[in-house]
């Protein structure tokens, strides 16, 4: 029976070998993208992976990425982070050692993304994510890890200082958030902003994740606060659109961030998500003109409304900018698939210089400081679901329609 | 005459509103075979907990060898050298004979080559030792009779309590229990032991104890025992008047 | 912060009835079979999930289809529990743990079902109660009461008090707890241990289907979204006592209340670690629940 | 047999030995990193579950003990990793100590609750406290030397494998902790003290546990809640040791290389078909505890032996001891 | 004729053979008692004939149908009920509930009220107490509950294992009689006990167990007589 056991290590060890890590001479770039795709935050992974194949999708259609007067079509590698950090990193060391990938398209969350850094950075292989945001990961400077979205503490500024500008003028907030590292880094990103705007912090908490929040909004409604903000995911928006549209509670102002300009939560609350406010960087009708791949943001979201019957969100969005991103360094360097460590040296130089106007709006990485390797070159849009679509109502220079303030009563819609 | 291997004192035990063992005094001295008899339900194994320290008194108390122990723990008990073994043998069913022997063993021999070389000599003695290698499940019902007296003895007790290791055994293998019972006499030790089978008991025990609703209800050498009504109607039920 | 207090107290109180819902068909089923499901979440999941697409084909209200989805489920679970009967009652290897690893097999799988067949987006069910709420301010509270918690509430007493009635006022419950006190006895007495056990898994996975159309209503549904409710339905049963069923409203209640007190008097973000220390404070003081009358 | 068990097992130590010097396929050596923590924590849980009966469902909680103890000892009192390693292990031996002294009380289902919740307890301590870093979790610094961590882990789970083998195999304590998963009442009567045995498997199973979260943290550089004190250590463990045979430690052992390597090969080569991985492994789980409630090695240990262990009928009890029927008579010589 | 046919059944509990080659009968209207010394195997005997353990060989035949292999709830509902040894009543069941369980069955569902009242006339102290839970009482009081609760099921053929185990004096005097009464009222018994003298007093036919094999039988008058029972039991 021993020999049973020993036949099975065998027949394992020959599966790990019998798939062989082929070196070969391609003509085409083969990418890595390493995201969740099961585990706890398999929807932000998927969303993920939507942009990283729409980009794929459009780039292969036009015959792939012209470098030097020849194109090169690209092929995505997936691996699946499960949503653990653990496997992030084996992930990585898969698809950079057997796969031999070029460069790789990163997670979503900021937990895996802070376990796969140091391994790319190890194997010099340039990394954009086009999700995660968390402050954490650009503080820890990883040479070889970029990002398309900017770092909640950068964008959040934006809609508190839009909602400052409404008349009549909110005088109060509560901030909310829950306790997961992305959501709480916005409750502070919020938190810092309103300090700022001179706003009066009427409650500031953080939540267990995944909770009803009735018993502490009930807490928040009798503080009457002009702003609620909240920091969450997906399925905690609307708990706690629900959650407060139940205890009865409109306050003037309903903040929440990027995760509400997805059509999925739209079609989740209908007309309970009217006129809630969200911080983005890019929106289906973001005014952007690029020479790269989508001429703008329209044709970018008929692209995704036709692929995925949904216009796509700031996640997805960034997720193929990431993708243009790599497209306009390699240009830029002239690298061809199968490059070495000096080319890659060079892509990341290249990253570092690059300004490009995409579909997405400008990508330019900060090179130092605390936004390092984060992209600086957006404008933070503060947007406004109204009739079911997600409207731009500031800054200034962007804005599409007048922002409804306050807030129509939950009764009488 | 010498202290009493084993004193019990007015020991009383109620479960919730059941008195299972009501007042009983009686003492063992050393080297005797004592036997409890009494019907079913009388209150046997309920002392026999007691003294083995799986119940604490409700009340009196049990004095072993001068020291009193009620209400400690059995396997101090075990350590003081109380042996004993379960009516509704529970052979550690996973494990092999020897194993279980050895188990026990450990007490005074901690080293494992030690306890096996132990645990081997009890299962000559008791005469498992051909079955030391199969499963303790697999014993058939005699076996594992043998089986607790010889995790018993793996203890190397002065004091043994045996709760029926003859009921249910065919008449040879009963003679076999019975022939060793005597030979752990004649090797030195007191053991009280509670049994069904009359004819074993009336033999082999030097006195006797007899309980009825968990009150002692006779004592004395098997002779006198017989004889007296109130055990005859104990064990017969009352004459309808 | 006092005059929070009926608020607070009225929210514990809602969300307690939510509770109740989760885990009192549970913990009859942990009396009667003595299986603890951990695919309790999955079903709740399923369920909600049903009411969900029942609700976008029809446009009915999904209240309306709750006997549809009980009726449903109930197959579903009395189909399955000879299975789980069979784990149970294996002589080999420990049938406790067995039956623990299997419905734990059962709830990864019905995820990734659940995944595969519904998406990862998470969802909300329309309902007519959803609408509006209650304010006590006539009564001098400033106590707001959301419809669609009430009609919770409601279910929440009415599953009880049905469940109440069947098993104690009607034979088949007679049955079923006697099944549950005493397997061979209840055999001598005719009640036939495996349909019983069927009904009742039935019952239960009916229940909890139901179940999920409502926390579709009140809060929202997604594939994964069964692993939080597994959670409480633990932590009720284990509070109320394994398998005692009296227990399991109160249980419910406490933690309901534990949370919303918290959320509104304490930290916030320190709710579900007090939730947590409370279940394991409870343990230690009386093992078999609050009421020393778990199995 | 014995002989030809121990050459074998000596051919495949010295095969994994001398690999990494064949062998360069740094992803192959991480994977095989990983598997052998896995086997490492299998037979770490199977101490206190499969030799003493307790199922323990926080058994996670001892491996992010031990990955934020060497965590935050490395990062913030700047200890080095050797130095910190050890205390990891007593970090999770500590805890084990406190939380078995209620816990240990209870039985069957309420253990494994009370273990469970008490890990969620930690989780959510983790998750409020601010030398952990919260939820944005802690970031080590990175040496990622795959070599190293190969030789580490190996090295680790190949002294937790020999020390637990001796103890559970070859001294008595084995035996005495087997004795008290059979019967714990009736080893008291042969002079086992029950409460103090089961502690000393409470710690012995989470001490190693805590050590190879440390290794883990290191190796993976970042920690935090979810991913190291979250159930997936527990779960897997749980399913790795039934799946392979309770009780025994080449049973969790099996177990783990099995579902590991299934795991990771369906998550390398089939990521398109993750959501599957899912449904498979859940069936795979309830269709094996129907078919080998045993556990792999179980049954196979079992088939050589040739024959089938009878099981014991259990004698239905009835209430109070003193009642209890004798059990039933039997065949004659 | 033979209300209950036992023929040639064989138990294994594991690879222990508990019971070897039993047959024994019990006709319609007769009291038929079965003793023998503890761990004879005459509570294995009464289990396999109702279907709680599984027979390995044999056949038992009641009222002329095959019941072995039948489970324990269809056994009963032919007519046949077990007071088992231990009482083994629902302990967190009241006394009335623990009563209206035995009427569970169909067939004695429709009459529930009326026997309910019957046994309350037999049993008045159960009526006193109808709303205790079985836990909190008496082991005499248990008993009642325990006949009461077959009584409840209409049975044709009761049997009884060990009624007076650990009973009062006063309380086993009290259990015979009312057995005596049940047997008078044409209620077939099949009754195992212990209690040797009042046994045999009250059965009309008697079989002798020992060692999982029936080794005499006769009336009770004969075997009273007979010196060897008096040994079996005391071995003087």
């Amino acid at each position: 029976m021993k020999f049973g056991f020993v036949r099975v290590l065998l027949l394992i060890a020959a599966l790990f070998v019998a798939i062989p890590a082929y070196a070969e001479q391609r003509n085409f770039f083969k990418i890595g993208v390493i995201t969740e795709l099961s585990g706890d935050l398999v929807t932000g992974g998927n969303i993920t992976k939507r942009g990283y194949d729409l980009w794929a999708q459009e780039v292969n259609a036009k015959g792939g990425i012209e470098v030097q007067g020849k194109k090169y079509p690209v092929k995505l590698v997936y691996a699946d982070a499960q949503s653990n950090p653990a496997a992030g990193a084996a992930a990585a060391e898969r698809l950079i050692t057997q796969e031999k990938v070029d460069f790789i398209l990163g997670p979503y969350s900021s937990g895996v993304t802070l376990a796969v850094a140091p391994v790319v950075d190890k194997y010099k292989i340039p990394m954009i994510t086009g999700s995660a945001e968390s402050p954490l990961i650009w503080k820890n400077k990883f040479k070889y890890t970029f990002g398309t979205i900017p770092p909640i503490n950068f964008t959040g500024a934006t809609s508190i200082k839009t909602l400052t500008e409404m008349k009549p003028a909110p005088k109060t907030i509560a901030i909310i958030g829950s306790n997961d590292a992305f959501s709480k880094a916005t409750a502070e990103a919020y938190k810092t902003a309103a300090e700022k705007a001179k706003l009066k912090i009427v409650k500031f908490s953080i939540v267990p994740s995944g909770q009803d929040m009735t018993p502490l909004l009930s807490a928040v409604r009798s503080m009457k606060p002009d702003v609620i903000a909240f920091g969450g995911h997906d399925e905690e928006h609307v708990k706690f659109v629900k959650a407060l549209k139940q205890i009865g509670y409109t306050p003037k102002a309903l903040l929440m961030h990027c995760g509400i300009t997805d059509k999925a939560f739209i079609d989740a609350v209908g007309k309970d998500g009217e006129q809630i406010f969200g911080t983005t960087c890019w929106t289906g009708t973001a005014k952007t003109k690029s020479k790269v791949l989508w001429p703008n943001a329209a044709a970018y979201a008929a692209a995704s409304q036709k692929a995925y019957n949904n216009p796509g969100d700031y996640t997805q969005g960034g997720c193929s900018a990431a993708g243009i991103a790599f497209q306009t360094a390699l240009q830029k360097v002239g690298a061809k698939p199968g490059m070495d460590e000096a080319m890659r040296t060079k892509l990341i130089q290249a990253l570092e210089q690059i300004d490009v106007q995409t579909f997405y709006g400008r990508v330019k990485f900060a090179t130092s400081g605390e936004f390092y390797h984060a992209n600086v070159g957006l404008d933070p849009l503060t947007v406004q679901i109204q009739g079911g679509h997600v409207k731009t109502v500031g800054p200034k220079a962007s804005v599409e329609a007048p922002a409804i303030y306050p807030m129509k009563e939950w009764k009488s819609r | 005459m010498a202290e009493p291997i084993l004193k019990v004192n007015s020991v009383t035990k109620c479960f919730g509103g059941l008195t299972a063992v009501d007042d009983v005094s009686f003492s063992v001295e050393k080297g005797e075979i004592v036997g409890l008899i009494g019907p079913n339900g009388a209150g046997k194994t309920t002392l026999f907990n007691v003294i083995s320290g799986y119940y604490a008194p409700t009340k009196g108390s049990v004095i072993f060898q001068g020291n009193d122990i009620s209400g400690k723990p059995p396997y101090h008990l075990a350590g003081v050298g109380i042996g004993r073994t379960f009516q509704v043998v529970k052979p550690f069913a996973g494990l092999t004979v020897l194993e279980n022997v050895t188990i026990a063993s450990f007490l005074k021999h901690p080293k494992k080559a030690d306890a096996e070389r132990h645990a081997w000599q009890v299962l000559e003695t008791t005469g498992l030792a051909d079955r030391a290698n199969v499963s303790a499940a697999g014993l058939t019902l005699a076996g594992r009779k043998r089986l607790e007296i010889s995790k018993a003895l793996a203890l190397d007790p002065s004091f043994l309590l045996l709760d029926e290791v003859v009921a249910g055994l065919n008449p040879t293998e009963a003679d076999r229990t019975v022939e060793l019972i005597m030979k752990l006499k004649a090797q030195g030790l007191t053991i009280l032991i509670v049994e069904h089978i009359m004819r074993v008991i009336m033999n082999i025990s030097d006195r006797l104890v007899v309980l009825n609703f968990g009150k002692k209800i006779a004592e004395g050498t098997p002779s006198e025992v017989s004889s007296d009504p109130h055990v005859v109607q104990a064990y017969f039920g009352e004459e309808a008047a | 912060m006092m005059e929070l207090l009926p608020q607070a107290l009225t929210d514990g109180i809602l969300l307690g009835g939510i509770y109740i819902t989760i885990a009192i068909a549970f913990s009859l089923t942990y009396g009667v079979m003595h299986v603890i499901d951990f695919a309790v979440g999955e079903w709740i999941m399923f369920g909600a999930f049903t009411g969900y697409y029942l609700n976008k084909w029809t446009g009915l209200d999904p209240f309306l289809f709750l006997p549809v989805i009980f009726v449903l489920y109930f197959g579903v679970g009395y189909v399955i529990q000879p299975v789980i009967h069979r784990v149970l009652s294996g002589t080999k290897g420990n049938p406790f743990l067995m039956g623990l690893v299997f419905t734990f097999g059962l709830a990864i799988m019905f995820r990734g079902l659940a995944l595969t067949a519904f998406g990862f987006y998470s969802n909300s069910i329309p309902s007519a109660f959803s609408e509006g709420s209650f304010n006590l301010e006539p009564l001098g509270l400033t106590v707001t009461i959301p419809t669609v918690r009430l009609v919770g509430l409601g279910y929440a007493v009415a599953i009880t008090l049905i469940l109440h009635y069947l098993l104690k006022k009607t034979n088949f419950g007679l049955g079923v707890r006697a099944l549950a006190q005493h397997k061979d006895a209840a055999g001598l007495m005719g009640v036939n241990s495996k349909r019983t056990g069927s009904y009742v898994y039935g019952i239960y996975v009916g229940i909890s289907a139901m179940t999920g159309v409502l926390l579709g209503c009140i809060l929202s549904i997604g594939a994964q979204m069964g692993n939080e409710y597994t959670i409480f339905a633990f932590f009720v049963v284990v509070l109320a006592g394994m398998g005692y069923l009296a227990g399991v409203p109160w249980a419910a209640l406490l933690l309901g209340l534990v949370q919303s007190i918290f959320m509104i008097y304490f930290n916030p973000s320190h709710t579900l670690l007090a939730v947590f220390a409370i279940l394991y404070i409870i343990l230690l003081i009386s093992p078999r629940g609050l009421f020393g009358k778990g199995v | 047999m014995k002989n030809r068990g121990a050459t074998i097992l000596a051919i495949i130590g010295a095969a994994l030995l001398i690999l990494p010097l064949v062998m360069h396929d740094t992803f192959v050596l991480r994977v095989l990193t990983e598997g052998i923590m896995w086997i490492g924590l299998a037979i770490a849980f199977d101490v206190i579950a499969g030799y003493t009966g307790y199922l323990n469902f926080g058994h996670g909680a001892f491996f992010g003990i031990g990955a934020y103890t060497i965590g935050i000892l490395m990062m913030q009192a700047n200890l080095p990793f050797w130095a910190a390693l050890p205390l990891g292990g007593v970090a999770a031996g500590i805890t084990a100590l406190i939380a078995g002294i209620p816990t240990l009380r209870l039985k069957g289902a309420y253990f494994a609750i009370a273990t469970w919740a008490l890990s969620r307890a930690i989780q959510q301590l983790a998750l409020n406290v601010e030398f952990t870093g919260g939820p944005d979790g802690m970031r080590l610094e990175a040496f990622l030397n795959p070599q190293f961590f190969y030789y580490l882990m190996l090295i680790t789970v190949g002294v937790i494998f020999a020390t637990l083998w001796y103890l559970l195999e070859r001294a008595p304590f084995g035996l005495k902790l087997k004795a008290i998963r059979e019967d714990e009442e009736g080893a008291k009567a042969l002079g086992l003290n029950p409460t103090k045995l089961k502690m000393q498997s409470f710690i012995l199973s989470a001490l190693p546990t805590g050590i190879l979260g440390g290794i883990y943290a290191y190796w993976i550089t970042f920690i935090d809640p979810s991913s190291t004190l979250g159930d997936l250590v527990s779960d897997q463990a749980v399913v790795m040791v039934v799946f392979g045979g309770m009780g025994t430690l080449f049973g969790p052992a099996l177990g783990a290389i099995l579902i590991f390597a299934f795991k990771t090969l369906f998550w390398a080569y089939l990521s398109d078909f993750q959501l599957l991985y899912l449904i498979i492994l859940g069936a795979l789980i309830a269709i094996s505890v129907i078919f080998i409630p045993n556990g792999l090695w179980g049954t196979m240990v079992k088939r050589k032996a040739g024959a089938t262990r009878p099981e014991q009928k259990a004698e239905p009890a009835s209430e109070p001891a003193a009642l209890s029927a004798v059990a039933a008579p039997e065949e004659g010589n | 004729m033979n209300l209950l046919d036992v023929n040639g059944i064989s138990v294994n509990y594991g690879d222990i053979q508990a019971l070897w080659n039993i047959s024994f009968s019990v006709a319609k209207g007769q009291l038929v008692a079965l003793i023998g010394a503890n761990g004879a195997g005459k509570t294995t005997t009464l289990k396999s004939l109702c279907g709680l353990i599984p027979t390995a060989s044999g056949t038992i035949h009641y009222d002329g149908k095959l019941v072995t292999g039948m489970p324990v709830h269809k056994v009963v509902d032919l007519g046949i009920t077990l007071v088992p040894e231990g009482r083994q009543l629902f302990p967190k069941m009241t006394v009335e509930e623990n009563l209206l369980v035995g009427a569970y069955l169909k067939r004695a569902h429709g009459k529930r009220a009326q026997t309910l009242k019957r046994i309350y006339e037999i049993f008045p102290r159960l009526e006193e107490r109808r709303t205790q839970t079985a836990e909190t009482l008496s082991g005499g009081e248990q008993q009642m509950v325990a006949i009461g609760r077959a009584l409840m099921q209409d049975p044709q053929v009761i049997m009884f294992d060990e009624p007076s185990l650990g009973l009062a004096p006063i309380m086993v005097q009290e259990v015979f009689k009312v057995i005596q009464e049940l047997h008078n009222q044409g209620l077939t018994i099949f009754l195992v006990e212990q209690n040797v003298h009042q046994t045999l007093k009250v059965a009309d036919y008697c079989y002798v167990m020992e060692n999982g094999r029936i080794v005499g039988q006769g009336t009770g008058k004969d075997l009273e007589a007979d010196e060897s029972i008096r040994e079996a039991y005391l071995g003087f």
